[in-house]
C-alpha cells in the first residue's frame, strides 16, 4: 500500500480550503467549482477505498505511520477497518452532496443555497470535512483528538455566520460549549490513558493498537469508562446531552446541518466507540446497562418530541436524536448484531438524515418557513424532492426494503440477547416515527398548496436533484442489498468483539 | 578579592529599588527606568556568577548580552508606546492610561 | 428458457417490480402507454404462476421451486422461497386480481404513472409475503406492501382519505410490531430465520428450560399473541376491524378491490402459515378465544353492514364477515388439529379465503362502477336502477349472490366446509354464526334492493346525470371472476384438490 | 344412453336455456320461449323415460337407480374420506319426478300464453312493472279510415327474462329430487330459494313485490341456515350425506343412540329438528309462513304457482326423504305433527277471510302443506307422499285457473279501461262459468279435488288416507283437527268457486272478461285430467266396493322406499265417514252461504283478525326486523364501532400528542435546555461578573499582586520543600 490514498483523502479538503481562500472573494463560481471538484475527487477517492478494502483480510487497511513527535510517542498514524470504512464513504458523500445543495439557485427571487460569501463558506465547510475525515481514518489517540477539535471548531463559525439569523449566536455558542465540554472530559480520560499505560508498559505512545495491549485494570477502566465515552458521546447527542443538537440543526445552513447530523455526530459515536469501547472493553461492560438506559430514552423521547414539533427542522433534528439513540443502543448491547446494526446505522442515518435536511433546506430556501402547517402542495412544485424525501423517510421508519430497516433489525436483536424489555419499549418508537413522517409527508408535499406561494416557489435545481438521487441510491442499495456493507462492518465488529474477550 | 555575596547583595538592592521604582512610581517613563534597574540587576548577577563559576563557559556573558538585548528593545518599544499615549492623552501617568479598562 | 424454469418464483416476484422501475423511465402523460404496459407488466406474473400452477405436484409433500439466495447471512437470513398448495392458491389469486385491478383503473387519469408504479411495487410486496420461506423475508414484504397501498388511498381515495390512510398504515405497522419482536426474538434463539427449519427447531424446545429469564412456555405465549394480534388485525378480526371500512370506503376501486381480494388474506395467510404450525399448544388453548373473535366477526360484521347506508361500506363490511369464516375455521383447526373434522375446516377457510378474493373483488369494483357514474355511494339516492342498467344490475345480482352463500356459487363450498368442519369441534360459536350467516343474506339484498330495485330514480334516467350501462372493459374485467366463481361452485375439485393435499400435509 | 347418464342429464336442459337466454338470446322473445319450452320438454322426455324404467325395476326400494357417485370435493387424507355426489331415483323420488316434470312442462307452456306473447308492446310500459296494455287501431274497408281505437293486452316488457328464470327454477327442483345426497339437494333447494326471490320481485320496480321477495328470501333462509347446521350436524356425525349410506341400520343406529347434549334429544332427534326447521322455512309452516301469502305479488299466476305448487313441496320432500331419520326421535316426530296439524287448522281459517282470489289459494297450500307434514309427523309416510302428488297436481291447476281467470279479467279491465278495479278480487267477478268454460270446468274439478270431493277427485283418496292413517294410529287430536281443517278447505274452496264463477257479473269488467288462449287452457285440461286420475292410483285395498278394483300401486311402490314397509293401516268406517261429511258438508255449507252474497260488505266471515292473518306480520315487524335493524345500526355500528372501538383508537393520537408536548415542555426544555444546558453557562456567567472587580486595569496592581504571589508561593516552596 505504497499511495497514501487515506491522507490524500484526509488533506484534499484541507487543501482545497486553501485554494478557495486565495481566489479573490468576488468569483463565487471558481470558488464553488474548486470546491465541487475537491469533493467529487474525496468521494472518488473514499469510493476507490472502499471497494478495495480487504474482507477477507479485515482488520486495519491502507495504513500509514508517519512520526509527529516521537518523543511522546504521537505520530500520524492511519487506517481504516471495517467500522470507519463506510463513515469515510459517508463523509464523502455527505461533502459531494453538499457541495452540489450549497451551490442552490442564484435566480433573484430564489437565492437558494449559499449565495453570501461562499468562499469563506466552503473553506471553512471543508476544514470541517478534513477534521472529520481525520478523525475517521486516524489511529493514533492524539492524531484522533486533533482532527476532532478542527472538526468541532468550523461549526461555530459556520453556523454564527451562515446561520438563521433568529437563534444563530445562540445555538452555535451552544453547540460549541457542548462539544468542547465533552472533549475536554474526554481528554482528561485519554491523557490519564496515556500515562497509566506509560506506567504499566513503560512505553509513551498515543498509538491505539498499542493501547489496546496496554492491559488497564478492571477498576481504572470502570472509572474512567464514563468520563471517555460520555465526553464523545455528547458529540454523538447521547440522551441528555442531545440538547446542542436540534438546536444547531435549526440555526444551521442546510449544508452544515447536513454535515452536522449526517456526520458530525458519527463523530461523536465513532470516538465514542473507538476510545471508549474498544480501548476500556471492561469498563464496558461495566457500564453498558446505564448507556443501553439512555440510549433507550432518547430513542423514545426523540421520537416523541419529533411527533409534535410544528417546526420541520426541529422535527428532523429530533428524528435524528431518537436513531442516534438507536445507534448507542446497538453500542450498549456490546454483541455482534448490536454493533453490527450500529454500525449500519451509523451510515443509513447519516445518509438519511442528510438527504432529510438537504430537501427541508430545499424547502425553506424557497418558502422562508419551515412551520408545517404553513407548508403545503410542495410536490406539485417538486415532485423529485418529494419523492427523495418519501424514501428518506421510508428509511427512518425503519420500512423493510431501505436501509433503515436493515440497520435498526439487529440492533433490536442484540438488545433481545440483552434486555428484552428494552427492545420492547424502544420498538415503540418505530410506530411513532411512522406516524410523524406520514403525517409530515402528508401535510408537507401532498397536502393543499397554499395560495401565497402560487408561482413563488420554484423547482429544485439540477444540482439537488443529483445530490438527492446521490443519496437515495445509497440508502435503497443497502436496503436491498445488505451485502453491500454488512460484510464489511462485520469485520470490524469482530475485531471489537475480540477485544471484548469472548468470542 | 570582594567575595560573590558582594555582588549578590548589591544586585538584590538594585533589583528591590527597581521593583519599588516600578511600583511606586505614577509616571510610566519612571516605571519603565526602574524595569531597567531590575534588568541590570540581572546583568550583575549573571557576570558575577560567570566570573565565580566556570570562567572558560561563557554561558554567564552570552546571557547577559541577551538581555542587553531585551532591554534596549524593551526600552524602544515602552518608550515608543509611552510616547505615543503622551500624543494621544497629554499624559504619562499609568492610572490615567485606563483605556483598555472595561 | 432454462433460467425460467430455474427461477419462476423469483420473475413472478419480481416482474413487477421491475416494470414499475421501467415505468419510471417512460416518458411523462402517456397515460395510455401506461396503462397498456402496466397490465401487460401484470399479466406475465399470471402466466409464469399459471405454469406453476400446472407444474405443482399437489401429491408431494413439503415445499416446490424453492429458491434461495444469500441476502443478509450476518443475521442469519437468507432469501429464501417457496410454495406449497396453501400458498401457491394465494399466489394465483393475487397474480390474477392485479391484472384485474389494474384493468379496473384504466378510468385514473390523474398522475397514472405514479400509481401504475405503486400498484405493481404492491402486487411485488402481497407475493412475497406468499412466497417468503425465511421469517425476515416475510416481514420484509408483509411491511412493503403497506407503503404502496397507503400512498394509493391517501393519494387517490375519497373525501375522508386522509384519516383513513393514517388509521390504516398506523393501525397496520402498530399491530405487526408485535410480529416484528417475535421475529427478531426468534432470531436471537436460533441464529436463523429460515421457516423450514424453524418448524421443528421450535417445536422441540425444551417446555422446562428458560428463555430471555422467562420460562420457555410463557416466551411462547407471548410470542403467540404478538404474531396473533400482527393478524388479527390484518385479517380483520374483530375488534381489530374498523380500520377495514374507513380504509375500503376511501380507497380507489381498484385499491379496494386488492385490499380485500388480497390484502386481507396476508392476515389469514399469517395464521395458517406461522401461527398454526409455529405454535400448535398455545393455538389449541387460545382456540377458545379466537373462535369467540371469530364468531363475533360474523355477526357483528354482518349487522353492522346490514346498518350501512354507503354502498361501499356495506360491502367493506362483509368481508369483516366472511373473514370470520376463515378465521372461525382456523380457530377449530387449532382447537382439534390432526382430526379430520380440523382438516375440513382448514380446507373450508383457505377456499374461503380464495373465494372471497373473487367475490369482494367483484363487489367492490361493481360498487366502482356505479359509483364513477354516480360520483355518490349512498343507497339512499339510488333506487331502480335495473332498468337502466340490466346487464350490470345482473352482474350485481350474481356476484351479490356469490357473496351471500349461495349454493352453486363459490361462497356456499367454503361457508359449508367450514361449518362443517367447525361444528363438532365449537358447536356454539358455530351455531352462533349462523345468525351471521342470516343476516349476510339481509344485506346483501338490502344493498340489491336499494341499488337496482323500486321505483326508478328519475335523476338517474334522463338528462346529464343519465346512467350509463356498464362498458366492455369493465365487463371483461367482471368476466374472470364471475367465471370462477361459477366454476369453483360448480366444480371445486381443481382447486380443492392442491388446498386438501397441503392441509393434509402440512397439518 | 345408460340410464344412469340419462337421470344425471335430466336436469341440465333448463339450466342451459337459463344460459342461453341470459347471454344471447335476451332480445328475441320467440327464441327465448322456445328454447325454454324446448329444455322443459326434454327434461320432461328424460323424467318421463326414467319413471317408466324405475317402475320397471324389482324392489326399486333396495336397488335404486342411479349408479356410482362421483367425487366432488377432495377432503381428508384418502379417497373415501372424500364428499361424493351422486344421482338416485328411488320410488319416493320417481313419483316426484313425475309430477315435477308435468307440472314444470305445464307453466312453461303455461307462461307463454300468460305473458301475452304475440300481442304489441304496451304503449308505455316499462321494465320492471306489469304490462298496461296497448292501444291498437282498427281499420276499416278503406284502408285511411280508422274505425275505432281500442286497449289490448301488451306483452311483458322482460319476456325472456322471465323463461330465464323459471329455467333456472326448473334445474333447482330437478336437482333436488335426484340427487342422492343432502347437501347437492341443498343446492337445488337454495337455487329455487333465488328464483323464488328473483320471480316474487320480477316486477321490481313495485315496491311491494320487491319487499316481498326480500321477505320471502330471508325467512326461508332463516330456515336454511338451521337445515345448513342440521346437515354439518349429520355430516360430522356420520362422514357422510348420501341417502344411501345414512338409511343404513348401523348409522342409523347410532345416530339414535348418541345424545346430542340439546335438550335431551338423540342426535337423530337434533338433526331431524334442525332439518324439520329449514322445512317450516320453505314449506311456509307455522310460524314461518308469513312469506307464502305475500309471493303472490309474484307475475300472476305463474311464480305463485311455482311457489304453491312446486317449490313448497320441495320442503316436503325433503321431510319425507329425511322420514327414516326423523322418525327415530319420538320428540321430533311429535314436533312435526303438532306444526302440521296446527298450520293446516290455522292457515285454513285465514284463507276462509281472504278475498283475493290468489290468497286464498295460497293459504290453503300452507293448509294442504299441513296436512303433509301432519301425516309425516303420525309416521303415515305414504300417505303424506300420495298427498304431495295430489297436491301438486290440483294445487297447480287452480293457481293456472286462478291465473286465467285473471288474465281473463285484465282482459275486461282494459277494455273498460277502469283501473281501479281490482282483477284480483273475487267481489268484483261472479258469472264467470259463461264466459270462460274452460276455465270454469278445471277449476272447479281443483277445488273439488282440493276438498276432497269424494271418490272421483284424487285430493279425496290422499286426504283420506292421512285422516285415516291418523284415526288408526291413536292420534285422535290430529285427526280432529285435521278433520277441521278440512271441512274448512271445503268451506272457502266452495265459497271461491261460488263468488268467482257462479252468480252473476257483479262489474263490468266480469262482463267484458274473456276466455284465456290455448297455450293457457290446455295445462289447465292436463292437470285437471291428473287431478281426478291420479287419486285412483292408491285406492286402499279395504275399501268397501271399489277397494280391489284397482291394486293399491301407489303405497306398494313408495312404501317400497323405505327399509321397513309400513303396513297399510286397517280399514276403519269412521274416518271415511269423517271425510265424506267434510268434504261435501264443507262444499253445500259454502254454497249456500255465498250463493247470494253480492259484495264484501255482505260477508260476515270478513272478521279482523282472520283478514289481517292474525296480526302475523305486524307482529313479526315489531318483534323481530325493527329491532334487529335498531341493533344492528345503534348498538353494534354507531355504538359499538364507532364510539367504543373507535373512541379507544382515537385515544392513541391525543395521548401521543399531549405525551411528546410534556416530554418536550416539561421536561426537555426547562430541564435539561434552561436547567442543564443554559443553566451552566449562565453560572459561569454570573461568576465571571462577580471576577470583574478583581480587573482593575491598574498595572501596578497587578505587578502587586504578581509579587505577592511570588513571595507566598517562594514561601510554600521553602516551607514545605527545604524545611
Amino acid at each position: 500500500m505504497n499511495f497514501p490514498v487515506l491522507s490524500v483523502i484526509t488533506f484534499t479538503p484541507m487543501v482545497a480550503a486553501v485554494l478557495i481562500l486565495l481566489l479573490p472573494a468576488q468569483r463565487k463560481n471558481e470558488a464553488r467549482a474548486v470546491a465541487l471538484a475537491a469533493a467529487t475527487f474525496a468521494l472518488i477517492l473514499s469510493l476507490w477505498t472502499y471497494f478495495n478494502y480487504d474482507q477477507a483480510a479485515a482488520g486495519y487497511q491502507f495504513v500509514e505511520k508517519y512520526n509527529w513527535l516521537p518523543v511522546l510517542g504521537i505520530s500520524l498514524h492511519f487506517g481504516v477497518d471495517g467500522i470507519s470504512m463506510p463513515l469515510v464513504l459517508l463523509t464523502g458523500v455527505v461533502m459531494f452532496t453538499g457541495v452540489l445543495i450549497s451551490w442552490g439557485d442564484d435566480h433573484p427571487h430564489v437565492m437558494a443555497g449559499i449565495q453570501d460569501r461562499p468562499r469563506e463558506f466552503f473553506a471553512f465547510l471543508f476544514i470541517l470535512a478534513s477534521g472529520v475525515l481525520g478523525v475517521f481514518v486516524s489511529l493514533d489517540l492524539f492524531m484522533l483528538f486533533f482532527f476532532y477539535e478542527i472538526a468541532v471548531f468550523p461549526m461555530y463559525l459556520l453556523i454564527v455566520i451562515w446561520g438563521w439569523i433568529e437563534t444563530r449566536e445562540y445555538a452555535a455558542m451552544k453547540l460549541t460549549l457542548y462539544l468542547f465540554i465533552g472533549s475536554v472530559v474526554s481528554l482528561v480520560g485519554v491523557l490519564v490513558m496515556y500515562w497509566i499505560q506509560y506506567q504499566n508498559t513503560g512505553l509513551l505512545s498515543f498509538d491505539m493498537l498499542q493501547m489496546e495491549q496496554a492491559g488497564f485494570s478492571q477498576t481504572f477502566q470502570n472509572i474512567w469508562f464514563l468520563p471517555v465515552f460520555f465526553g464523545f458521546a455528547v458529540l454523538g447527542g447521547i440522551w441528555p446531552f442531545h440538547n446542542w443538537s436540534p438546536d444547531g440543526h435549526v440555526a444551521a445552513p442546510t449544508a452544515v446541518s447536513m454535515f452536522h447530523a449526517g456526520v458530525l455526530m458519527k463523530l461523536g459515536a465513532f470516538a465514542a466507540l473507538r476510545v471508549g469501547i474498544m480501548l476500556l472493553p471492561q469498563g464496558a461492560q461495566t457500564w453498558s446497562w446505564l448507556i443501553m438506559a439512555f440510549a433507550a430514552i432518547a430513542v423514545v423521547y426523540g421520537a416523541y418530541i419529533a411527533f409534535v414539533q410544528m417546526d420541520f427542522k426541529y422535527m428532523v433534528g429530533f428524528s435524528s436524536v431518537s436513531h442516534m439513540g438507536l445507534v448507542m443502543l446497538g453500542f450498549s448491547t456490546l454483541n455482534q448484531q448490536g454493533l453490527l446494526g450500529s454500525g449500519v446505522q451509523m451510515f443509513s442515518h447519516g445518509v438519511m438524515t442528510a438527504l432529510f435536511f438537504a430537501v427541508v433546506g430545499m424547502i425553506y430556501d424557497r418558502a422562508h418557513t419551515r412551520q408545517i402547517p404553513e407548508l403545503g402542495g410542495i410536490n406539485k412544485i417538486m415532485p423529485f424532492a418529494t419523492i427523495g424525501f418519501i424514501i428518506g423517510g421510508l428509511v427512518s421508519m425503519g420500512m423493510p426494503g431501505f436501509s433503515g430497516f436493515v440497520a435498526e433489525f439487529p440492533i433490536f436483536m442484540g438488545v433481545w440477547g440483552r434486555q428484552w424489555l428494552v427492545a420492547v419499549i424502544a420498538s415503540i418508537s418505530i410506530v411513532i416515527t411512522a406516524a410523524y413522517i406520514m403525517r409530515n409527508i402528508r401535510q408537507v408535499f401532498f397536502g393543499e398548496l397554499p395560495e401565497k406561494f402560487e408561482g413563488h416557489l420554484t423547482d429544485v435545481t439540477v444540482l439537488d436533484k443529483v445530490a438527492i438521487a446521490v443519496l437515495c441510491f445509497f440508502m435503497v442499495v443497502i436496503g436491498l442489498f445488505p451485502r453491500f456493507m454488512v460484510p464489511m462492518v462485520q469485520t470490524g465488529v469482530e475485531n471489537i468483539l475480540r477485544l471484548l474477550g469472548g468470542q | 578579592m570582594v567575595p560573590l555575596s558582594w555582588y549578590l547583595i548589591f544586585a538584590a538592592a538594585l533589583f528591590s529599588i527597581g521593583l519599588f521604582g516600578v511600583l511606586s512610581r505614577r509616571n510610566a517613563v519612571a516605571i519603565l527606568l526602574g524595569i531597567e534597574l531590575m534588568l541590570n540587576s540581572v546583568n550583575i548577577n549573571l557576570a558575577a556568577f560567570w566570573r565565580y563559576g566556570d570562567v572558560l563557559q561563557m554561558t554567564g556573558q552570552v546571557f547577559a548580552i541577551i538581555v542587553f538585548a531585551v532591554a534596549a528593545a524593551e526600552v524602544a518599544v515602552g518608550l515608543a508606546l509611552v510616547i505615543s499615549v503622551y500624543r494621544r492623552r497629554n499624559t504619562v501617568v499609568a492610572d490615567e492610561i485606563n483605556m483598555m479598562k472595561w | 428458457m432454462n433460467f425460467i424454469d430455474t427461477h419462476l418464483l423469483s420473475l413472478i416476484l419480481f416482474v413487477p417490480a421491475l416494470a414499475a422501475v421501467i415505468i419510471l423511465f417512460l416518458p411523462n402523460g402517456e397515460n395510455k402507454l401506461f396503462h397498456w404496459f402496466t397490465l401487460g407488466a401484470s399479466l406475465i406474473p399470471f402466466v409464469l404462476s399459471l405454469v406453476v400452477w400446472f407444474r405443482f405436484d399437489a401429491t408431494q409433500s413439503g415445499f416446490q421451486f424453492e429458491e434461495a439466495y444469500v441476502w443478509y447471512e450476518a443475521i442469519g437470513s437468507s432469501f429464501h422461497l417457496g410454495v406449497d398448495g396453501l400458498s401457491l392458491t394465494m399466489v394465483l389469486l393475487t397474480t390474477l386480481l392485479t391484472p384485474l385491478a389494474i384493468l379496473a383503473s384504466f378510468s385514473i387519469s390523474d398522475r397514472v404513472k405514479a400509481y401504475m408504479m405503486l400498484f405493481l411495487f404492491l402486487e411485488t410486496g402481497m407475493l412475497g409475503v406468499f412466497m417468503a420461506l425465511d421469517l425476515l423475508i416475510f416481514f420484509v414484504f408483509w411491511e412493503v406492501g403497506l407503503v404502496p397501498m397507503f400512498f394509493l388511498i391517501n393519494q387517490w381515495g375519497s373525501a375522508n382519505r386522509n384519516y383513513a390512510s393514517m388509521k390504516f398504515l398506523i393501525y397496520t405497522m402498530g399491530g405487526s410490531l408485535g410480529l416484528l419482536l417475535a421475529i427478531q426474538m426468534l432470531g436471537v434463539l436460533f441464529g436463523h430465520f429460515d421457516l423450514v427449519r424453524l418448524y421443528e427447531g421450535w417445536n422441540s424446545l425444551d417446555p422446562t428450560k428458560t428463555l430471555l429469564g422467562l420460562p420457555v412456555s410463557t416466551v411462547k405465549a407471548i410470542a403467540f399473541w404478538a404474531f396473533t394480534i400482527a393478524f388479527a388485525v390484518k385479517v380483520p378480526v374483530w375488534p381489530f376491524h374498523t380500520w377495514l371500512p374507513d380504509a375500503h370506503t376511501e380507497a380507489p376501486t381498484a385499491g379496494s378491490m386488492i385490499l380485500a381480494g388480497v390484502l386481507l388474506k396476508l392476515g389469514a395467510y399469517g395464521f395458517l402459515r406461522l401461527i398454526l404450525p409455529l405454535y400448535p399448544n398455545e393455538a389449541r388453548i387460545f382456540a377458545g378465544a379466537l373462535a369467540v373473535l371469530a364468531t363475533a366477526a360474523i355477526v357483528f360484521g354482518a349487522f353492522a353492514a346490514y346498518a350501512q347506508t354507503d354502498f361501499k361500506r356495506l360491502v367493506a363490511y362483509s368481508s369483516v364477515n366472511h373473514m370470520g369464516f376463515v378465521v372461525l375455521g382456523i380457530a377449530a383447526a387449532a382447537f382439534a388439529a390432526g382430526t379430520n373434522d380440523a382438516t375440513i375446516a382448514l380446507n373450508g377457510a383457505i377456499l374461503q379465503m380464495f373465494n372471497h378474493g373473487l367475490s369482494a373483488a367483484g363487489m367492490f369494483f361493481l360498487v366502482g362502477v356505479i359509483y364513477e357514474r354516480t360520483h355518490t355511494r349512498d343507497l339512499g339516492k339510488f333506487g331502480g336502477l335495473f332498468p337502466l342498467v340490466p346487464v350490470y344490475g345482473g352482474i350485481l345480482i350474481f356476484t351479490s349472490m356469490a357473496s351471500l352463500g349461495l349454493p352453486g356459487l363459490n361462497g356456499f363450498i367454503s361457508e359449508f366446509l367450514v361449518v362443517r368442519g367447525a361444528w363438532p369441534i365449537l358447536p356454539i360459536y358455530t351455531a352462533i354464526s349462523m345468525l351471521g350467516l342470516l343476516f349476510t343474506g339481509a344485506y346483501i339484498l338490502k344493498g340489491i334492493k336499494q341499488v337496482l330495485h323500486g321505483p326508478l330514480n328519475e335523476h338517474w334516467a334522463r338528462g346529464e346525470h343519465k346512467l350509463t350501462e356498464i362498458n366492455t372493459r369493465e365487463i371483461l374485467v367482471m368476466v374472470p371472476l364471475m367465471a370462477l366463481i361459477l366454476w369453483i361452485g360448480i366444480w371445486p375439485a381443481w382447486i380443492l384438490n392442491v388446498i386438501n393435499n397441503a392441509v393434509v400435509k402440512l397439518f | 344412453m345408460t340410464t344412469e347418464l340419462l337421470i344425471w342429464l335430466i336436469p341440465l336442459p333448463p339450466v342451459l336455456a337459463f344460459f342461453l337466454i341470459v347471454l344471447l338470446t335476451n332480445k328475441n322473445k320467440a327464441l327465448s320461449h322456445t328454447i325454454a319450452v324446448g329444455a322443459a320438454l326434454l327434461s320432461w322426455l328424460g323424467s318421463m323415460i326414467v319413471f317408466v324404467q324405475a317402475l320397471g325395476v324389482e324392489h326399486l326400494g333396495e336397488h335404486p337407480l342411479g349408479g356410482e357417485p362421483i367425487n366432488w370435493l377432495p377432503l381428508g387424507e384418502s379417497v373415501d374420506t372424500y364428499f361424493k355426489i351422486g344421482v338416485l331415483v328411488d320410488p319416493l323420488s320417481a313419483v316426484t319426478l313425475f309430477f315435477v316434470a308435468w307440472t314444470v312442462l305445464m307453466i312453461f307452456l303455461y307462461s307463454v300464453g300468460y305473458h301475452n306473447f304475440g300481442q304489441p308492446v304496451g304503449d308505455h310500459d316499462h321494465p320492471g312493472l306489469p304490462p298496461h296494455g296497448a292501444t291498437v287501431e282498427e281499420h276499416g274497408h278503406q284502408r285511411s279510415s280508422p274505425v275505432g281505437k281500442h286497449v289490448v293486452p301488451s306483452i311483458e316488457p322482460m319476456y325472456s327474462r322471465f323463461f330465464a328464470f323459471i329455467g333456472l327454477f326448473a334445474f333447482g327442483m330437478f336437482v333436488l329430487v335426484l340427487s342422492d345426497n343432502l347437501l347437492t339437494l341443498f343446492v337445488g333447494w337454495e337455487i329455487m330459494g333465488l328464483c323464488s326471490y328473483l320471480l316474487i320481485g320480477f316486477w321490481y320496480a313495485k315496491p311491494s313485490a320487491r319487499d316481498a321477495a326480500i321477505k320471502a328470501f330471508i325467512t326461508t333462509r332463516i330456515g336454511d341456515v338451521f337445515m345448513l347446521l342440521g346437515i354439518a350436524y349429520l355430516y360430522s356425525a356420520t362422514g357422510t350425506l348420501s341417502f344411501r349410506e345414512i338409511f343404513t341400520e348401523g348409522i342409523l343406529h347410532t345416530l339414535a343412540t348418541v345424545p346430542s347434549g340439546v335438550l335431551g334429544l338423540s342426535a337423530a332427534g337434533l338433526i331431524g329438528l334442525l332439518l324439520f326447521i329449514g322445512t317450516i322455512g320453505k314449506s311456509a309452516q307455522f310460524p314461518l309462513h308469513v312469506w307464502l301469502p305475500d309471493a303472490m305479488e309474484g307475475p300472476t299466476p305463474v311464480s305463485a304457482m311455482i311457489h304453491a305448487a312446486t317449490m313448497v313441496s320441495a320442503g316436503v320432500y325433503m321431510v319425507i326423504r329425511m322420514f327414516p331419520l326423523i322418525s327415530l326421535d319420538p320428540t321430533t316426530m311429535a314436533v312435526v305433527a303438532f306444526i302440521g296439524a296446527f298450520t293446516a287448522l290455522f292457515a285454513a281459517t285465514i284463507a276462509v277471510a281472504q278475498n283475493d282470489i290468489k290468497r286464498v289459494l295460497a293459504y290453503s297450500t300452507i293448509s294442504q302443506l299441513g296436512f303433509m307434514i301432519a301425516a309425516l309427523g303420525i309416521g303415515a309416510y305414504v300417505a303424506a307422499v300420495f298427498h304431495l302428488v295430489t297436491h301438486a297436481f290440483f294445487k297447480a291447476l287452480l293457481f293456472l285457473g286462478s291465473g286465467s281467470v285473471i288474465h281473463g279479467m285484465e282482459h275486461g279491465v282494459l277494455h273498460t279501461g277502469n283501473h281501479k278495479v281490482d282483477p284480483q278480487d273475487m267481489f268484483n267477478m261472479g258469472g264467470l262459468r259463461r264466459k270462460m268454460p274452460i276455465t270454469f270446468w278445471t277449476f272447479l274439478i281443483g277445488g273439488f279435488a282440493l276438498s276432497g270431493f269424494p271418490i272421483i277427485t284424487a285430493g279425496f283418496w290422499s286426504k283420506d288416507e292421512i285422516l285415516a292413517d291418523a284415526f288408526g294410529h291413536g292420534h285422535t287430536a290430529v285427526f280432529v283437527t285435521l278433520a277441521v281443517a278440512a271441512f274448512l278447505t271445503a268451506f272457502y274452496t266452495m265459497r271461491q268457486i261460488t263468488l268467482t264463477f257462479l252468480g252473476e257479473a257483479r262489474t263490468k269488467e266480469a262482463e267484458h272478461a274473456q276466455e284465456t288462449p290455448w297455450t293457457m287452457t290446455l295445462p289447465l285440461v292436463i292437470l285437471a285430467f291428473f287431478a281426478v286420475t291420479y287419486g285412483w292410483v292408491g285406492i286402499p285395498e279395504h275399501f268397501p266396493a271399489l277397494g280391489g278394483l284397482v291394486p293399491n300401486w301407489f303405497h306398494e311402490f313408495v312404501g317400497g322406499t323405505l327399509a321397513e314397509h309400513p303396513e297399510a293401516v286397517e280399514f276403519s268406517v269412521w274416518p271415511l265417514l269423517t271425510s265424506l261429511f267434510v268434504a261435501l258438508g264443507g262444499l253445500t255449507f259454502g254454497w249456500l252461504v255465498y250463493r247470494n252474497v253480492n259484495s264484501a260488505a255482505e260477508d260476515r266471515l270478513q272478521i279482523p283478525v282472520l283478514k289481517n292473518k292474525y296480526y302475523f306480520d305486524e307482529i313479526y315487524d315489531r318483534v323481530f326486523v325493527k329491532p334487529a335493524y335498531w341493533f344492528a345500526e345503534a348498538v353494534i355500528y354507531k355504538f359499538m364501532d364507532q364510539s367504543v372501538i373507535d373512541g379507544i383508537l382515537h385515544i392513541f393520537g391525543p395521548v401521543t400528542d399531549r405525551l411528546g408536548s410534556a416530554i418536550r415542555n416539561y421536561f426537555d426544555l426547562p430541564v435539561i435546555n434552561r436547567f442543564f444546558g443554559d443553566g451552566s453557562a449562565n453560572v459561569t456567567y454570573w461568576f465571571g461578573g462577580k471576577l470583574r472587580a478583581v480587573q482593575t486595569g491598574r498595572i501596578q496592581q497587578y505587578l502587586m499582586l504578581a509579587l505577592v504571589v511570588f513571595i507566598g508561593i517562594g514561601a510554600a516552596l521553602y516551607f514545605f520543600l527545604l524545611a
